[in-house]
């Protein structure tokens, strides 16, 4: 909205100054030529108020952004996708995505119902439970952890990226201290978590961006360096303004497209490594269904065309969701790039 | 005493179907033996090569009735509690069928030796120190030497010692110094009396000692290959030598596993399968049922969330059978009656999270309304459905001991002795209600607030566990919630490594799923989980015992628990009427269930499988590993299916 | 530049030291129980022995100490759960070289692929190449590797004519499991190689080069193309050595005899010491993986010298 | 150098390295010199000479290997109280070669020029900072309306002058201007030019002034030093030093510098510089004082022999 | 071609940019002549339109713009016909122009390289593309070039990389590059602003050098109307997208007519007077998007008359070379003196 405001106060000092000179000149474009060759006095606003040019870097990140047809069709569907994936519970006659339904004749539960059948619009696992329902509740899960993840991963990456690259000293310790972490296996680190608190949407968070940071602060410190010795950072220790200022004011927004970007990223890899986790066995529990734990499910039943539909449907939100962030994600960085505001 | 003396061997050769000699049959599995050392394993999956290339000294037929093995007779002594084995002739071979030497009893003697080595850390010595006269010291002596020698200091700042003399002293703190003498290995009851003379002496009259023969410590292994290979014993196919139906030909870990029909075996004429080739794939329960239907393997196992698929299907209908049922292990579900953190002898128990309410479980499970609502509410068909969508109620156990288990000297199957002749079928709701509503007044006396959250762990790793955690949850919520919140099932999934440790010993559960593997064919061994003695704070089950005597187990609840200890001390004691001592330990088990101490769930489901073997010709027992045994099976040139499987089962 | 290599892999070798250092301390807070298959019926003299013989009973320094000495040695001690008592080196010499192979073929054809590919949509960017290139990246990427992998060997067993499990001695057999392999890594190169030939095309030397009259295929091809390589080819003996450890889920489908998964299986059935050797693999696979980037870095970039690069450009 | 003169600030025998061990590189060597209050100091030399690094390194942003910077007759180089840096900080300020880079595109020009005064007058008030920010805008002749805008949307002259009034508003008594209209056009140098001018003549500034061009050096500077890699080759007041230039870099410089005129363009005859016409293997060159208030280094044989050509 | 023949031809050329949906008007309708063998200098402020008019000559405009009316007309080519460049469309047609005919220097040494490729291949690369040699005699050209933009050792130098070269043996170094293309017309768009004078000196002195030995037509683009005094046969100086004035050096510096011309002459430090106020033209250049009534430079214009305010103001000629678009060369505008400075430079030729 910001720049919004800001272009509305551009169009006014626009207004104003098509006014100045429509006065002046609009008013002598009638006078008799031998008036029209007298000097016309100098007015300094009018010589130094011209250069207005309306640009604005977010507005036009996101005129650029908006430009992109399949990016913002993309965003509107994910949007459509999320939303309803929170709202879903809410609606009216929806399974609860724990429930078995249980065949009345013999108080057993129904087992793979097709999709289509009795009711089960993407059809029923092994033992009679909703799969609408669950993958609705998976990608819920899922999006919370990835969300989280990218949270974490941002506000702990950034901390110290921005540390690292910022302060010298401390490169050589996070230096090599990246070497280390980035060479022990995560699967141990994983397992580890696994035992010593229990598989629950908090664990599989911590035990993702337990691993995670080091990667976004590299990354931003890498940024950091580009950008730290550049005259107006300089220009600001000249004038004693302290780091975190610095920091805070000088650097970070400069990253902020970066690090969205990188956002973006993060959560379908979060994701990713969450379908990864289950299949080896750390997931999270059945009672909180996850794309990871629903595709896995899926996989263990797709050699059989009948069943097949149990992996198709948490794959397609899996992979919805995926490409949707990614091609947001990197249309955004597209549009954020300078370089591409020309048009 | 003798209670069980030899039989006459008969041996089923009669082929049923089209049976096509001189075969090799493939199987896809999606585990592997780590070790081959048949000596030292105790996982179900290594016990195979045991089982098949090793003989043991007796066997049984495909009906369970035993019969002469590599012994050809033996007799029991029962003042100087002995057995004497007289072994036939037989060699043993290489990994290319070769002969090498003949079998031994010294052979029997040098790999109990090995089993009884602490540096091999064999796993099943248990099997051998509490029967064999001697074991147990040599073990033990042993293990306190090496602690010596190595300067260990355990965790609570136990010492040892070793003097010249080789005398060792175990000094734990705040106790006397214990001493421990030099055990020879001459002092072990076992003797090579001559080239096929075998002598064990026992340290009791022990009625299942000749089903434990049937068991890995007790096969025989060739003594100067372990002289000479040591802790490298079998850890390849070249290392190992076989005596069995089968030789060993090629093993490499999550690779190969190879066993050729051996000519040389004295049974060679009742093997009816030349190359058993074992494929592993991690994914074999994806690509198992796809690569039988492309046909490039023999067997695999079909997953029961594909089974009625596979059943619908008119091509692979007709493919699909099912194992042999066997009772070596059985399930049921077990309280958690000291849900704190509390110390044990040698470890410290967690209890469980403040989330679960331990408080409020702690109060509700002393109430016996309470537990009872558990045992008639459950209705352990749902969960049996979802790992045999065909037949479940034939999986249904209302007894911790399976059917079938043992009989007494009448021949009465185990489970119609005593007490137990009385259990029925538990699950009924109305029961069940009324147990509940007669509950509610008692625990809101208690002071226990509803819904009583119940914590229901699972190992990830295990198939289905998680699925049968979720339908257990709605049946049994679906009943005892009716009209009133009674309980709140709380599904946690446990870390699939170290599962038991962190779960079971840690007493993170309310309510828990547990198994329970017999080791040998007497109904003690089925006590094992509840039993314990007086002091002994370590078992590694029900803590029954230590529930009361640290004040966890209260009011008629602890003395139902006192009355089972009692009563199984004194069935342990009757060893020379086998009918009373069936029904001591009837009677005994019964008061368990009856009392809601656990609540009986089923047996092992078995795996259907897509096979062309009819397992039903194979050896069967109720203990050990005599039904991993191919002896005697043949390859046909179909599938089994549901039907011929049932045929076959009923033409045994 | 020597000196600069000495130095370098001096540090590493530091680095490598903490690596399976605090790995094999972080093994120590494993539950007992894992280190046996029957834990439930053993005795606690029995899990003395156990734990006993396999060291595990000593005060930690004194384990961390003999580790290393035996690793100096080349002894990396044996596996007690994967493979009861064989040695680790055994093991890990038996599996690596199918994995080797693998993984040189893998990275052969994602190079072969990725790169002109990248090459491809860097060059025509924004026109149908690129929009197709990016879909199909898009794709690999979306789409859970563990599915596709899935259906890749359903459908190309078929097609192919081979059984489902892989079999060394048949080259067919070779086909699936390493263009299955190669699949990431083609996104991968395409991708990066499309991002920075975009990057480096809006650079001046780029129009100096158009205003000397050379077409834009030639532009593309010899001016933009290697400079858009140099950050791409820090990564690729990273993602080659990776590819050579094994990949998990390959592996597991196609039964192949590699290291793939190794890691996992080890770790979660308590293979201390295979996990410990694995690392230790891992570890220096990944360090010379990262020299090896440098010096590539080196050899294509002339404005690059060793003492300069320090932590990345 | 006998002046009754002020003095501001001092440089003793300032040295200043890149990197350390084998690859440092010294890129100021022995520097003095000595800036009198009110004074405009040139400073001239070629690219990579060190100008920069000069400055930067009694902006204290550079650490010195060697050598003093006093200011105020106190140390300021080094390990320095925090006082003294607050001190430093407030009177001494820097305007940066280039207006596009120095700016932080990403703040809004209140945020930029008001930055200093948060640091240095943390007791005002928002309201009364963005007096002085207006006050500071007017005084390099931008619009107070300016100072909600982004740095992107003026041209290189406001820019600078933007940058001009960031180091004014905390009321330095010494700036170092580092080339700041090297990278501005030849249209607006005049308006920056003139407008530091008048600054130093209402309010007393010291200045340093960087450059590479004579013609610059020669219109504002009182006195001008030449530096050649990192060496101070010649000092002198401005007119004399341009009129009367001895050292042969120096000579070089002011051929070069171009005339706006056709005709003198054509006769002007380039000198290149060659430093290999030194011989310094006899006798190291020494600071001499050829002429009155001229310094140079040279050793003694050139003295003579340039002063022969005088 | 023999000198002082038409090569290039400009008319009422317009130059549009789509900026953000919005119209840039880059160059406004200008006029020009170009002679082979001249050197002409375009000077202007920044943001005037210098580079975006020289693009044009090779299609290089970036792709938001274009030539929305105007010609431009080549007349260089060896078989004599014309072409016209404002017509090209197709990449391959440019190829044809592109080096061979019209050759560009940049700003930027330091950028402007192939900083992965040696100095021998960019250059023989261009031999190669051009002058239809190929191997050792491509290399032995190539050597030749080298020694001729006067950088030592060129065996040595052939086969080092961009980054062992210091900024003005750089910029030698695109010289190079460009005159090995052999074009007709070589444009160097500001090849100096970069360095410092010394170099900067050196360089037009090359340039000049180059231009006697390939025979070449120079336009050369800068800022600094000091810098050009030298080398330029022509000056024609630009504000808002038109050329204001144009005329021989001496006439533009001598005897400059457009106020625009003498605001930049005498803002020049040069010109200075120690201890007075330089004079500076006031204000910013003028918005390119709003539509630019009269004269374009008027507002910065202390001397502006009100019609510079509406209309817009046509060449006047004050010689056959010489001439401006300022109503002050009206007859009825009244008499201004120019400048001090300007003055000064006239005093000078006197
Ligand atoms: N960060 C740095 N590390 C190493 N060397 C440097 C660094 N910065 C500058 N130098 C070197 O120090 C010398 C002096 O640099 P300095 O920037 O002071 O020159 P300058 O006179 O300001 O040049 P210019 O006119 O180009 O701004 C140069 O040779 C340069 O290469
Ligand atoms: N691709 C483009 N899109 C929009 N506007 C452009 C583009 N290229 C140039 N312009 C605009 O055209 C005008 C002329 O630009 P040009 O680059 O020709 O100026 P110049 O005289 O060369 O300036 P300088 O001396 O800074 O190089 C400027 O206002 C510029 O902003
Ligand atoms: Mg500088
Ligand atoms: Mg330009």
């Amino acid at each position: 909205m910001l720049f919004r405001m800001k272009d509305e106060k551009a169009h006014q000092l626009e207004a104003q100054l098509d006014k100045l000179q429509a006065d002046g000149p609009a008013a002598w474009a009638e006078l008799p030529e031998e008036e029209l060759f007298t000097p016309a006095g100098f007015s300094e606003e009018r010589a130094e108020a011209t250069s207005y040019s309306n640009y604005s870097y977010w507005g036009s990140t996101f005129r650029a952004f908006f430009k992109n047809r399949i990016a913002v069709i993309l965003l509107a569907a994910l949007i459509a996708v999320v939303a309803f994936a929170f709202l879903q519970p809410y609606l009216p006659g929806q399974a609860d995505p724990n429930f078995c339904a249980v065949d009345p004749l013999t108080g057993v539960q129904y087992r793979n119902i097709a999709p289509g059948e009795d009711g089960f619009i993407w059809g029923s696992n092994a033992i009679g439970q909703d799969l609408w329902a669950r993958i609705w509740a998976g990608a819920r899960t899922s999006l919370t952890i990835a969300f989280f993840v990218a949270l974490i991963e941002a506000v702990v990456g950034i901390t110290v990226g921005v540390l690292w690259g910022y302060v010298r000293q401390l490169d050589f310790f996070f230096t090599e201290l990246y070497n280390i972490c980035d060479n022990v296996p995560s699967t141990i680190i994983l397992i580890l978590i696994s035992y010593v608190a229990s598989p629950s949407v908090k664990t599989l968070i911590l035990g993702m961006s337990i691993t995670g940071w080091i990667a976004m602060a590299r990354f931003i410190r890498n940024q950091i360096l580009i950008i730290r010795d550049r005259d107006y950072n300089v220009a600001s220790r000249c004038i004693g303004t302290p780091t975190a200022r610095i920091v805070l004011r000088n650097l970070l927004p400069y990253l902020v497209s970066v690090i969205m970007l990188r956002m973006a990223l993060t959560i379908p890899a979060a994701i990713g490594s969450e379908v990864f986790i289950t299949y080896i066995g750390l997931g999270l529990s059945v009672e909180t269904p996850s794309l990871g734990n629903l595709i896995n499910d899926g996989r263990k039943v797709m050699m059989q065309a009948g069943l097949r539909y149990q992996l198709l449907y948490p794959t397609i939100i899996l992979s919805f969701v995926t490409i949707a962030f990614y091609l947001i994600g990197n249309a955004f960085s597209d549009a954020a790039d300078p370089k591409n505001h020309l048009q | 005493a003798g209670l069980l003396t030899g039989c006459g061997g008969s041996s089923s050769g009669s082929a049923s179907g089209a049976a096509s000699s001189g075969s090799s049959y493939t199987i896809l599995y999606d585990s592997q033996p780590a070790t081959l050392n048949y000596l030292t394993t105790g996982t179900d999956l290594e016990m195979v090569v045991g089982a098949n290339c090793v003989d043991t000294l007796v066997e049984y037929d495909n009906k369970g009735v035993m019969r002469e093995g590599l012994a050809t007779s033996w007799d029991w002594d029962a003042d100087t509690l002995t057995w004497t084995f007289h072994l036939r002739e037989e060699n043993w071979v290489d990994c290319n069928g070769e002969v090498v030497a003949p079998v031994t009893a010294q052979d029997f003697v040098d790999a109990l030796k090995y089993v009884l080595t602490p540096d091999y850390a064999a796993s099943n010595v248990g099997l051998v120190t509490g029967y064999i006269a001697g074991a147990d010291d040599y073990y033990s002596y042993h293990v306190y030497l090496n602690n010596a020698n190595t300067g260990v200091v355990d965790e609570d700042g136990t010492t040892y010692t070793v003097d010249a003399d080789g005398v060792v002293t175990v000094a734990a703190p705040g106790a006397d110094p214990a001493t421990y003498a030099p055990v020879d290995f001459e002092a072990v009851g076992v003797t090579a009396v001559d080239e096929h003379t075998l002598t064990y002496t026992l340290t009791y009259d022990f009625p299942g000692f000749l089903s434990l023969l049937c068991y890995l410590p007790y096969e025989p292994a060739y003594g100067p290959l372990l002289e000479e290979t040591g802790d490298q014993f079998a850890t390849s196919a070249e290392t190992t030598y076989s005596c069995g139906a089968f030789y060993l030909a090629a093993y490499e870990s999550l690779e190969t596993w190879v066993m050729k029909k051996n000519p040389e075996n004295y049974d060679a004429a009742n093997v009816f399968i030349d190359t058993i080739s074992r494929i592993y794939n991690a994914e074999a329960s994806v690509n198992g049922p796809e690569m039988i239907k492309r046909g490039e393997i023999d067997e695999a196992t079909i997953g029961s969330d594909i089974l009625d698929s596979w059943l619908a299907d008119d091509t692979t209908k007709d493919m699909v059978s099912m194992d042999r049922p066997n009772t070596n292990y059985t399930y049921f579900y077990m309280f958690n009656f000291m849900p704190f953190s509390h110390e044990f002898s040698n470890w410290s128990v967690e209890g469980m999270d403040a989330e679960y309410e331990p408080e409020n479980w702690a109060k509700a499970i002393n109430n016996t309304n309470f537990r009872k609502s558990f045992l008639y509410g459950i209705n352990n068909s749902v969960t049996l459905a979802v790992k045999a969508p065909e037949g479940y109620d034939n999986y249904k156990l209302n007894t911790i001991t399976p059917p079938s288990f043992c009989a007494n000297a009448d021949g009465v199957d185990y489970l119609k002795c005593g007490d137990l002749a009385n259990i029925t079928e538990f699950f009924d709701e109305a029961k069940a209600k009324e147990y509940r509503d007669a509950a509610i007044p008692e625990l809101t006396a208690a002071g226990v607030t509803f819904p009583i959250k119940v914590q229901l762990p699972y190992n990830p790793s295990s198939t289905d566990w998680d699925k049968q955690c979720q339908v257990l949850k709605q049946q049994l919520e679906g009943v005892l919630n009716d009209g009133f919140d009674f309980i709140n099932i709380v599904i946690t999934a446990g870390p699939s490594d170290s599962f038991l440790s962190s779960v079971r010993r840690n007493g993170k559960f309310a309510f828990l799923l547990c198994n329970w593997g017999a080791d040998y064919s007497d109904p003690q061994t089925e006590t094992d989980p509840f039993y314990q003695a007086e002091g002994a704070r370590g078992s590694r089950y029900a803590f029954l015992r230590t529930g009361v005597e640290d004040g966890f187990i209260t009011g008629d609840t602890a003395d139902a628990v006192m009355n089972y200890m009692k009563a199984i001390e004194a069935a342990v004691e009757i060893t020379d009427d086998i009918n009373a001592r069936y029904d001591a330990f009837a009677n005994a088990e019964a008061s368990l269930i009856n009392n809601a101490l656990v609540v009986p769930m089923g047996m092992s489901v078995p795996a259907y499988i897509a096979t062309r073997l009819n397992y039903w010709e194979g050896q069967y027992a109720s203990t050990g590993f005599s039904n991993k045994r191919l002896k005697g099976i043949h390859v046909l040139d179909h599938y089994v299916s549901m039907s011929e499987y049932e045929a076959n089962r009923d033409a045994r | 530049m020597l000196k600069y290599l000495a130095k370098r892999i001096g540090r590493s070798i530091l680095t490598l030291f903490v690596i399976v250092t605090l790995v094999f301390c972080l093994l120590r807070l494993m539950p007992v129980e894992g280190y046996f298959a029957n834990y439930e019926k053993m005795t606690e003299a029995q899990i003395q022995a156990g734990l006993q013989s396999m060291g595990l009973l000593d005060p930690l320094p004194v384990q961390v100490g003999r580790f290393w000495v035996n690793a100096l040695h080349g002894d990396l001690g044996v596996s007690h759960i994967y493979k009861v008592n064989a040695s680790v080196t055994s093991i890990l010499a038996k599996k690596l070289p199918i994995s080797i192979q693998m993984g040189v073929f893998a990275m052969l054809l994602s190079l072969v692929i990725g790169i002109p590919m990248g090459l491809f949509m860097g060059r025509f960017k924004s026109r149908w190449p690129d929009k197709l290139g990016t879909a199909i990246i898009v794709l690999i990427q979306a789409v859970p590797a563990a599915v596709y992998y899935l259906y890749i060997q359903m459908y190309g067993t078929t097609a192919l004519g081979v059984g489902l499990l892989f079999d060394t001695s048949n080259w067919k057999y070779w086909v699936l499991p390493v263009c299955s392999m190669s699949l990431g890594n083609v996104a991968f190169y395409a991708m990066w190689l499309r991002r920075y030939m975009v990057d480096e095309s809006n650079k001046d030397y780029v129009r100096l080069a158009r205003a000397k009259g050379v077409s834009e295929n030639n532009i593309a091809l010899r001016h933009i193309f290697r400079n858009a390589m140099v950050p791409l080819v820090q990564y690729i003996p990273s993602a080659f050595l990776n590819t050579v450890v094994g990949s998990i889920y390959i592996e597991s489908l196609y039964s192949i005899p590699g290291m793939g998964g190794l890691l996992v299986t080890c770790v979660q059935r308590h293979d201390n010491t295979m996990v410990q050797g694995i690392v230790l693999l891992y570890a220096c696979v990944g360090i010379i993986g990262l020299i090896l980037g440098d010096l590539l870095m080196v050899l294509i970039d002339p404005r690059i010298s060793f003492g300069k690069k320090e932590g990345g450009r | 150098m006998a002046d009754e003169r002020e003095v501001l600030l001092e440089v003793k025998d300032l040295e200043v390295t890149y990197g350390s061990g084998r690859k440092a590189y010294k890129a100021v060597k022995n520097a003095n010199f000595t800036i009198y209050k009110g004074e405009t100091f040139g400073l001239v030399g070629e690219s990579g000479s060190g100008k920069t690094t000069i400055g930067r390194a009694i902006m204290r942003i550079l650490p010195t290997s060697g050598g003093q910077v006093l200011y105020k007759g106190q140390q300021i180089n080094g390990k320095i109280s925090h006082a003294l840096d607050r001190q430093v900080i407030k009177e001494m300020q820097m305007i940066f070669q280039d207006p596009q880079s120095s700016l932080n595109e990403r703040a809004k020009v209140s945020y930029i020029v008001g930055e200093g005064l948060m640091n240095v007058r943390p007791d005002l008030s928002a309201a009364e900072r963005d007096e002085k920010v207006r006050q500071a805008l007017l005084d390099v002749g931008l619009l107070p309306e300016f100072a909600s805008r982004f740095p992107h949307e003026f041209s290189g002259g406001q820019r600078q002058r933007i940058g001009i009034a960031r180091a004014l508003i905390v009321e330095p008594e010494f700036i170092i201007a580092d080339e700041p209209i090297s990278a501005l056009d030849m249209s607006i140098r005049a308006q920056v030019l003139n407008l530091l001018r008048h600054l130093q003549k209402e309010r007393g500034i010291t200045y340093l002034f960087i450059a590479h061009d004579l013609s610059v050096m020669r219109y504002i500077s009182d006195r001008i030093a030449v530096i050649h890699k990192g060496d101070i080759v010649e000092l002198a007041d401005a007119e004399e030093l341009v009129t009367h230039a001895i050292h042969p870099y120096t000579r070089s410089l002011l051929s070069a510098i171009p005339m706006p005129s056709p005709r003198r363009e054509r006769q002007k005859k380039l000198l290149v510089y060659d430093p290999a016409i030194h011989d310094y293997s006899a006798e190291a060159p020494q600071w001499r004082e050829l002429r009155p208030r001229h310094w140079v280094l040279c050793s003694a044989a050139e003295a003579e022999a340039w002063c022969r050509e005088l | 071609m023999k000198k002082n023949e038409l090569i290039l031809s400009v008319r009422d050329l317009n130059i549009k940019f789509n900026l953000r949906g919005k119209i840039l008007h880059a160059i406004r309708g200008i006029d020009l002549d170009v002679y082979h063998g001249e050197v002409l200098a375009i000077v202007g402020e920044s943001g005037s339109g210098k580079s975006v008019f020289t693009k044009s000559f090779m299609g290089l405009l970036d792709s938001n713009g274009s030539i929305t009316s105007g010609t431009i007309d080549y007349f260089g080519a060896d078989d004599h016909q014309p072409i016209r460049l404002s017509a090209l469309k197709k990449e391959k047609d440019w190829l044809k122009v592109r080096g061979h005919e019209i050759a560009m220097i940049m700003q930027d040494p330091m950028t402007s390289l192939n900083p992965l490729k040696t100095i021998g291949d960019q250059i023989m690369e261009a031999v190669e593309l051009h002058q239809g040699l190929k191997g050792a005699a491509a290399k032995e050209k190539t050597l030749e070039y080298l020694r001729d933009v006067g950088i030592a050792d060129p065996e040595v130098r052939f086969k080092q990389y961009p980054h062992e070269f210091s900024g003005g043996m750089r910029q030698r170094v695109v010289i190079a590059i460009a005159v090995a293309c052999n074009p007709q017309i070589l444009i160097c768009d500001e090849p100096t602003t970069a360095l410092d004078v010394t170099i900067q000196a050196q360089i037009l002195e090359l340039l000049k050098e180059m231009r006697v030995k390939y025979n070449l037509t120079i336009i050369l683009i800068t800022h600094d109307l000091g810098v050009v005094a030298n080398i330029a046969d022509r000056v024609a100086v630009m504000y808002a997208g038109d050329i204001v004035e144009i005329g021989t050096s001496d006439e533009i510096y001598y005897d400059p007519r457009h106020p625009y011309t003498w605001a930049l002459l005498s803002s020049m430090p040069q010109m200075g007077v120690k201890g007075e106020d330089l004079f500076n033209i006031q204000g910013t250049p003028p918005n390119l998007f709003t539509e630019i009534r009269g004269d374009a430079f008027a507002p910065r214009n202390p001397l502006a008359l009100k019609i510079d305010f509406v209309k817009r103001p046509p060449y006047f000629d004050v010689s056959a070379t010489h001439r401006a678009k300022t109503w002050l060369l009206d007859p009825r505008a009244p008499k201004i003196e120019p400048p001090a400075a300007v003055r000064m430079l006239q005093e000078e030729v006197k």
